[in-house]
């Protein structure tokens, strides 16, 4: 595989088409959880003006230089994910820096945004920043756990640790999907996907109620749009991983949409409905679910 | 697996209608009651202050709006939305439910100066809307309803000169006073300005001696008033906008009931050392007694000139007794005595003594004569021997001399004193005859009468006939027969409007309505004059006049430096006007002595 | 209650029972018989619920009323036990002993009367008024008109006038 | 299966009087502000925590934030000023200060009130109940980070108080009980709309039912979680619901019924686990029985009467020397005005019993030892406190 420095505005349009779907995404997403409660919601374009607003404010509270690191980090991890990830299969614009061991890669960028996270909200000295932290990182390495299972037991299924290939396997109607092909793989993957989409019953290291914010709590102003921009682009990538691996990856923008969406749909439709578990819960939780039908998948390829 | 599951149900909302206002600043109208921003009706709104009073939180102020007038301050609330609480009992207490809310509550503005305002004044878009707060039925915060005043039956009464009203128990004025919501525009009503507020709170506080000390600073008739009084501060009372107005006449009247008399010195307290002057003082009633009141207690000599057997003037001569009893009236006129006020009965000016000795021997002379002539119609037939005026008959009664007093009579007017010599009159048809034959008729018609409407009520009650819009035409005599000459009834014509368009008095009648009150007696009862006779020529000449009246500025001075002249022979008849006046003089004649003094030293 | 009342009347030397409701009285004890009356009201009689315990400051007795209120929740009657100390050094036994939740109310007392209540758990911790250097602001005493002009400013521009006076300066200027 | 117990070995013992001494400086404990503001805490009060990892070791409840000095205000204003004020001491359920406030005065100034009025007292505190427990349910829920419900449940209330609007003038104080009897009669064709928004209420506590009581995650959140000993009731003052989820059958409406509550039918609600679970569950069948009542009340209230004794002036109102203690039954437990006359016009002493004093703070200190954080912010809503009633 040959480098092409076209790739790189291509690449960066990819962004482009998969930011502005992102907004209107989680624009979406959030009216259908109002509706659910029987309000109208926000405005279609409300998301954009509170990145535009926060984006424009500047702030005088210095915590160090992680503390400003930490959600560029955090959006390294999701921009970083995006690029190395084939967005649409068979698309040359679109295929991004996709290489033969991406998908090692995008494994570390899924981990990568949230360790300088925590690195950046541990410096700022909150208790409640603390206290996330901690939270967030066990739970997240525990939501990893049957997603990584499940991924391992993908490459081993298609002997391959490209994602382009893993996607080219599935080609040939919708029953070639992994979702059908290895069911119990894509369950433990959608186990940890729900413990890495940040909504209830997972997201004690946010809950409001609970710590305030969590790690973000000091954030604000440019730091804190930074941090919504990559709450908005980090949930398209993952589901890019997931929709290459599992649901067939997409051969063009309209099935993207949709396939995007869908996948985005089942954290909302479980968050919306119930509580959060609290972290020791949620780690059981994954334990007991997650990492047996991850072993299991593993021990059916 | 079900409590997994059950969850999702909540979807089942996606694709309804949400349930959220979308535009809730336009969308959402407050209910049929809601309390909101407040309006006021500035014609209703007297500006009594009461929201102000009741207010928890400070929020109204009353501010100036329009001048004052009788029963109106001029002043409305204004409304500080920083500190209302929208409780609306400002609403519930209004005395004339002038004071609403409307339902709009929706304003937002950048100024919050614009968040004070006076409602009905500063032009709002609700000032117009119908909806919103209002006192539901009446209103509840203070009672509505006057306590009753005990009387005597008519047929108890109509037999006798025993006082009718049997005042108020302190039970009674203890409810009666605590209606009172202290908003004190009766005081500029009232003539002598009496502190209505100050003593009716002093009956709430069962502090009779406060009260009656505070009546006795404005007013040395309160006994008098406490019977007789206009109460024109009754018509100028918040609470009859919503009710009846405060029993005020009935309640000064119970606080002297309440202190017993030997201690009435004691309270008032000594007048202030004699200052050497000496005033004299022409006529013993409300205006003269006032004014020698005042001036004693200022320190000054005071000699009282009374032309009857006793002094007090017309409520002795003019009030029948059962109105006012004439030892209560004496207990006034010994208070006055008590503070050093020489009063000389028996003495006619003119004839016992003449106002050019006064002017010599005093150092001012106050002129208060009252109005103890009698007006006649001058109809056909008003010289008949069986024809007479109100005023000297009523005198004749008071002091016992013989009146007649045939089967039927009528009274022509419709004024108190028609109502006083008809129901005295009747009592006496009673004693006589064993039954009342009294008619009166009066030139108004009941929607203006003149007469208090308890006078009318008492005189019906009492079996007297008045017919209203009659204006007397003749009074019918025999023209021959033994009883040529004497008097067969009165004729009248309906009068359809008193005034005529510029507002001059010029009756009009109807002359197909004509009736014929058969009577062997008329008793004239349409006005009084004052007995200027006793003045002298050269000072009749000297005197500047006005309308048949003495001239006189607004202190009661008459054109001539040395004298003054108070009471019904300025003014016209009104006990307590009489009052005030003598406070005027007395102030003014005391202002004058004390430049004299000044100058002297 | 009556009955009751005759029961404890000699024993914990009770002044005269004040019927408010028929399931309602208040009873004066003194200081030496409170603690034992309410143990006993407590263990004996059935009066287990501490409804409230506040204090009402006789000022001009130069008097702290502490009133105990207990609910019998059994015959659903109450009785509030009225115990007079005096204001000058206020002070009164603790009975978180018997009510831990007594411990609040004592904390309380302490900051808003000043009412010391010696031995009960962090009673001179701050409860509401935190840095308050006034006299406890419950007493009669404590004036919050005074305090509240001296410490904040009045809205500008408000002035108000009385009718009498108004109509009076208007109608007559001079007096009489 | 992998049960984790906390290693509390390491925590300091507490002192006879339950305090602790926790040496911060040795970087064992945290101390946390868990409030004011906080989504977590219902109203403007604050629990200072000292956490050894996830663990609470010892919680203090902190108020003052709101400290409007109301009793202390009550003092100074006339009996009739006093009442556009009792209301403010409880934000959601206002009316059971103005009745409790105008009984006593009533009491002791030797009022009658008329029968009618009563009835539309009764319907008023329904109403108001109804409307606290559907912020309950919202803030329960919510503080375990289910919004949806409480959504559901502000919707449901604001039809609550669209009828609250319509009868009284206001939506959240609607100063409407006035010492003496009410300001109002019912509007017309109330009692149609009242019976449509408790129709809606209950599909909407159907929903609440499945999604919230029948949801596996709240479940485990809250069954066994802030369990309170039965036996502490009485040493710490709790009533109502919280105490009835307990297994006690305090309710003030049948103990002591006051207004019209003897002639309406109804048992009191009570539970069995005494922990979050149970008093959620309480209070859910709770508003069930308020619904109830309002229906009864409807049918049973006569035809528009006499709504309102004939008092003194109120601006001159003086009332004897007294003292008496009202009480009623809240949504969150006994509240109850005690109430001192000395002859004046003004009130010697009004003392408001609210059952969140007692319940946030000795009883929620108690409590609150050796709870995960996590679960702070739901046992401190599970026994429904609202700060105004402790720092009146």
């Amino acid at each position: 595989m040959s480098f092409e420095w076209i790739q790189i505005p291509y690449a960066l349009l990819t962004l482009l088409i998969v930011f502005v779907y992102g907004v209107f995404m989680t624009t979406i997403i959030r009216k259908m959880g109002a509706r659910a409660g029987g309000r109208y919601g926000i405005r279609l374009y409300q998301t954009f003006v509170d990145l535009a607003k926060n984006y424009a404010l500047r702030s005088h509270i210095s915590h160090g230089i992680m503390f400003y690191l930490g959600p560029v980090f955090r959006l390294t991890g999701g921009v970083g994910l995006i690029l190395f990830v084939p967005t649409i299969y068979g698309s040359v614009m679109h295929q991004n820096f996709a290489f033969a061991g991406d998908l090692v890669l995008a494994l570390y960028f899924v981990f990568f945004g949230t360790l300088g996270m925590a690195l950046g909200a541990g410096e700022s000295g909150h208790p409640y920043s603390a206290v996330g932290i901690t939270r967030g990182l066990s739970q997240m390495t525990a939501a990893e756990l049957p997603f990584v299972l499940a991924v391992f037991a993908v490459s081993l299924q298609y002997q391959t640790l490209s994602i382009t290939e893993i996607v080219a396997a599935q080609q040939g109607g919708f029953l070639s999907w992994t979702l059908f092909t290895n069911p119990i793989a894509v369950v433990a993957a959608m186990i940890g996907f729900l413990g890495t989409m940040m909504r209830s019953p997972f997201d004690v290291f946010l809950a409001p109620q609970e710590i305030p914010i969590g790690p973000p709590t000091e954030f604000h102003s440019a730091y804190l749009a930074l941090m919504q921009t990559n709450r908005i682009l980090f949930p398209i990538a993952k589901i890019v991983i997931y929709m290459n691996l599992f649901f067939g990856g997409a051969t063009n923008w309209p099935v993207f949409f949709l396939k995007v969406f869908l996948i985005y749909l089942v954290s909302a439709l479980v968050g919306v409905v119930f509580p959060r578990f609290r972290v020791e819960q949620s780690i059981r939780f994954f334990l007991i679910w997650g990492l047996p039908l991850g072993i299991l998948s593993i021990l059916i390829v | 697996m079900r409590d997994v599951l059950s969850p999702f149900t909540a979807w089942k909302h996606l694709f309804r209608e949400p349930v959220t206002v979308l535009d809730p600043l336009n969308d959402r109208p407050g209910a049929d009651r809601y309390r909101g921003f407040h309006q006021n009706d500035l014609e209703k709104c007297i500006g009594c202050g009461t929201c102000e009073v009741i207010c928890q939180n400070a929020a109204i102020d009353m501010v100036p709006v329009s001048d004052p007038e009788d029963g109106d301050s001029g002043l409305r609330p204004m409304i500080d939305y920083g500190r209302c609480c929208w409780c609306a009992l400002c609403v519930d207490v209004c005395m004339t439910g002038s004071l609403t809310m409307s339902n709009d509550y929706v304003w937002a503005d950048a100024n919050p100066d614009v968040f004070r305002f006076t409602p009905g004044v500063d032009p709002k878009p609700w000032n117009e809307e119908e909806k919103g707060y209002q006192r539901p039925g009446a209103r509840v915060l203070a009672s509505t309803e006057r306590v009753h005043m005990g009387e005597r039956t008519a047929k108890d009464r109509i037999d006798n000169f025993e006082e009718i009203v049997a005042g108020y128990t302190r039970e009674e004025a203890m409810i009666e006073a605590d209606r009172c919501v202290e908003c004190g525009l009766c005081v500029a009503t009232c003539p002598a300005h009496m502190d209505i507020p100050d003593y009716i709170k002093a009956i709430r506080e069962q502090d009779y001696d406060k009260g009656l000390q505070l009546l006795y600073q404005t007013n040395p008739f309160s006994e008098v008033c406490g019977r007789v009084c206009t109460h024109n501060c009754e018509t100028a009372c918040a609470a009859r906008h919503d009710g009846d107005p405060i029993a005020i006449r009935w309640l000064k009247r119970h606080i002297t009931d309440e202190v017993p008399y030997e201690r009435y010195v004691d309270l008032i307290g000594k007048p202030e050392a004699a200052t050497g002057r000496k005033v004299a003082i022409v006529g013993s009633g409300p205006a003269g007694l006032t004014t020698a009141y005042d001036l004693a207690r200022m320190g000054h000599k005071v000699v009282v000139y009374e032309a009857r057997k006793s002094p007090g003037g017309m409520p002795r001569y003019g009030i029948p007794e059962y109105r006012l009893p004439y030892d209560m009236l004496d207990r006034d006129i010994d208070v006055i005595r008590a503070m050093g006020v020489e009063i000389v009965c028996n003495t006619r000016i003119g004839e016992d003594i003449t106002m050019e000795t006064l002017r010599a021997d005093n150092d001012a002379v106050v002129l208060s004569i009252g109005l103890h002539l009698g007006r006649s119609t001058r109809i056909p037939g008003a010289e008949s021997p069986d024809v007479d005026t109100a005023v000297p008959l009523l005198r004749k009664i008071t002091d016992g001399e013989e009146v007649p007093v045939p089967e039927k009579l009528v009274v022509i007017g419709g004024g108190n004193v028609a109502m006083d010599i008809a129901r005295s009159m009747a009592r006496l048809q009673q004693v006589k005859h064993g039954k009342v034959g009294v008619t009166v008729t009066a030139l108004e018609s009941f929607d203006h009468f003149l007469a208090d409407a308890d006078e009318v009520r008492e005189s019906r009650e009492e079996g007297i006939e008045i017919f209203d819009a009659r204006g007397p035409q003749e009074i019918v005599t025999f023209k021959s027969g033994k009883r040529k000459g004497r008097v067969k009834g009165l004729r009248t014509w309906l009068c359809d409007s008193i005034f005529d368009d510029q507002g001059r008095f010029n009756p009009h009648y109807d002359e197909s309505d004509e009736l014929v009150h058969p009577a062997d007696m008329v008793i004239e009862a349409i006005g009084q004059a004052a007995d200027v006779s006793i003045l002298g020529k050269d000072l009749t000449e000297a005197l500047e006049w006005t309308r048949g009246r003495i001239r006189v500025d607004v202190d009661g001075q008459t054109s001539e430096p040395w004298l003054w002249s108070a009471g019904d022979c300025v003014n016209g008849p009104d006990v307590v006007h009489a009052v005030a006046d003598g406070h005027r003089v007395a102030q003014s004649i005391n202002a004058m002595l004390a430049a004299k003094e000044e100058a002297a030293t | 209650m009556r009955a009751l009342y005759d029961r404890l009347k000699d024993r914990f030397q009770l002044g005269e029972l004040t019927r408010q409701r028929p399931d309602l009285g208040f009873v004066t004890v003194g200081r030496d018989h409170l603690r034992a009356l309410l143990v006993e009201l407590k263990d004996v009689e059935g009066f287990t619920h501490l409804v409230l315990f506040t204090a009402v400051d006789w000022l001009e007795d130069g008097q702290f009323q502490l009133t105990y209120l207990l609910n019998n929740r059994a015959t659903a009657q109450d009785l509030g036990v009225r115990l007079m100390i005096p204001r000058e050094g206020a002070s009164m036994d603790t009975i978180h002993d018997l009510w831990p939740t007594a411990e609040t109310y004592q904390r309380e007392l302490y900051e808003m009367f000043g009412i010391d209540f010696p031995g009960s758990p962090r009673v001179d911790e701050d409860f509401i008024l935190e840095g308050w250097t006034d006299l406890p602001p419950n007493r009669r005493d404590f004036d919050t008109k005074e305090y509240s002009e001296a410490t904040f400013a009045e809205r500008a521009g408000r002035e108000s006038h009385d009718p009498r006076d108004h109509m009076k300066q208007k109608l007559y200027p001079d007096g009489e | 299966m992998f049960k984790i117990e906390p290693d509390r070995s390491q925590y300091p013992a507490h002192n006879p009087d339950g305090s602790c001494d926790i040496d911060l400086s040795s970087g064992k404990y945290v101390k946390i502000w868990h409030g004011p503001n906080h989504p977590g805490i219902t109203g403007n009060m604050s629990l200072e925590l000292t956490i050894c990892g996830d663990e609470v070791v010892e919680g203090r409840t902190r108020v003052g934030y709101l400290h409007r000095g109301f009793e202390k205000l009550m003092e100074r204003r006339t009996f009739i000023q006093v009442f556009p004020i009792v209301c403010r001491v409880c934000v959601p359920e206002p009316d059971l200060n103005e009745y409790c406030y105008a009984a006593a005065i009533e009491e002791l100034a030797g009022i009658e009130v008329p029968d009618y009025a009563n009835w539309m007292r009764t319907l008023i505190l329904e109403m108001g109940r109804f409307n606290s427990y559907m912020m309950y349910l919202g803030g329960q829920s919510g503080s375990l980070g289910m919004g949806v419900i409480g959504q559901w449940t502000t919707y449901v209330r604001d039809l609550m108080l669209d009828r609250f609007e319509e009868l009284t003038g206001a939506r959240v104080y609607h100063m409407f009980i006035l010492p003496g009897g009410v300001r109002d009669v019912l509007p017309d064709g109330f009692a149609a709309r009242m019976e449509e928004t408790l129709k809606t209420a209950e599909r909407y506590l159907d929903d609440v039912d499945k999604v919230m009581f029948q949801n596996a995650v709240f479940n485990k959140r809250t069954r066994g979680v802030g369990y309170i000993d039965p036996a502490l009731f009485d040493s710490y003052g709790v009533t109502g619901p919280t105490a009835r989820a307990g297994g006690a059958t305090t309710d003030v409406r049948r103990d002591a019924p006051y207004l019209k509550y003897d002639e309406l039918d109804f048992e009191p609600v009570t539970g069995t686990d005494s922990d979050i679970w149970a008093r959620a569950d309480v209070r859910r069948r709770d508003t069930r029985l308020s619904i109830d009542l309002i229906r009864q009340i409807l049918v049973k209230m006569q035809k528009p009467g006499e709504y309102f004794a004939k008092i003194p002036n109120v601006l001159h109102w003086k009332i004897p020397y007294g003292e008496t203690y009202i009480r009623g039954e809240s949504s969150r437990g006994e509240y109850g005005y005690y109430l001192v006359t000395d002859g004046t016009g003004y009130p010697r002493r009004i003392n408001v019993r609210g059952p969140s004093y007692t319940h946030a703070m000795a009883l929620l200190e108690r409590l609150i030892v050796n709870t995960n954080i996590s679960d702070v912010g739901a046992l401190m809503v599970s026994l429904h406190t609202y700060p105004p009633e402790i720092e009146r």
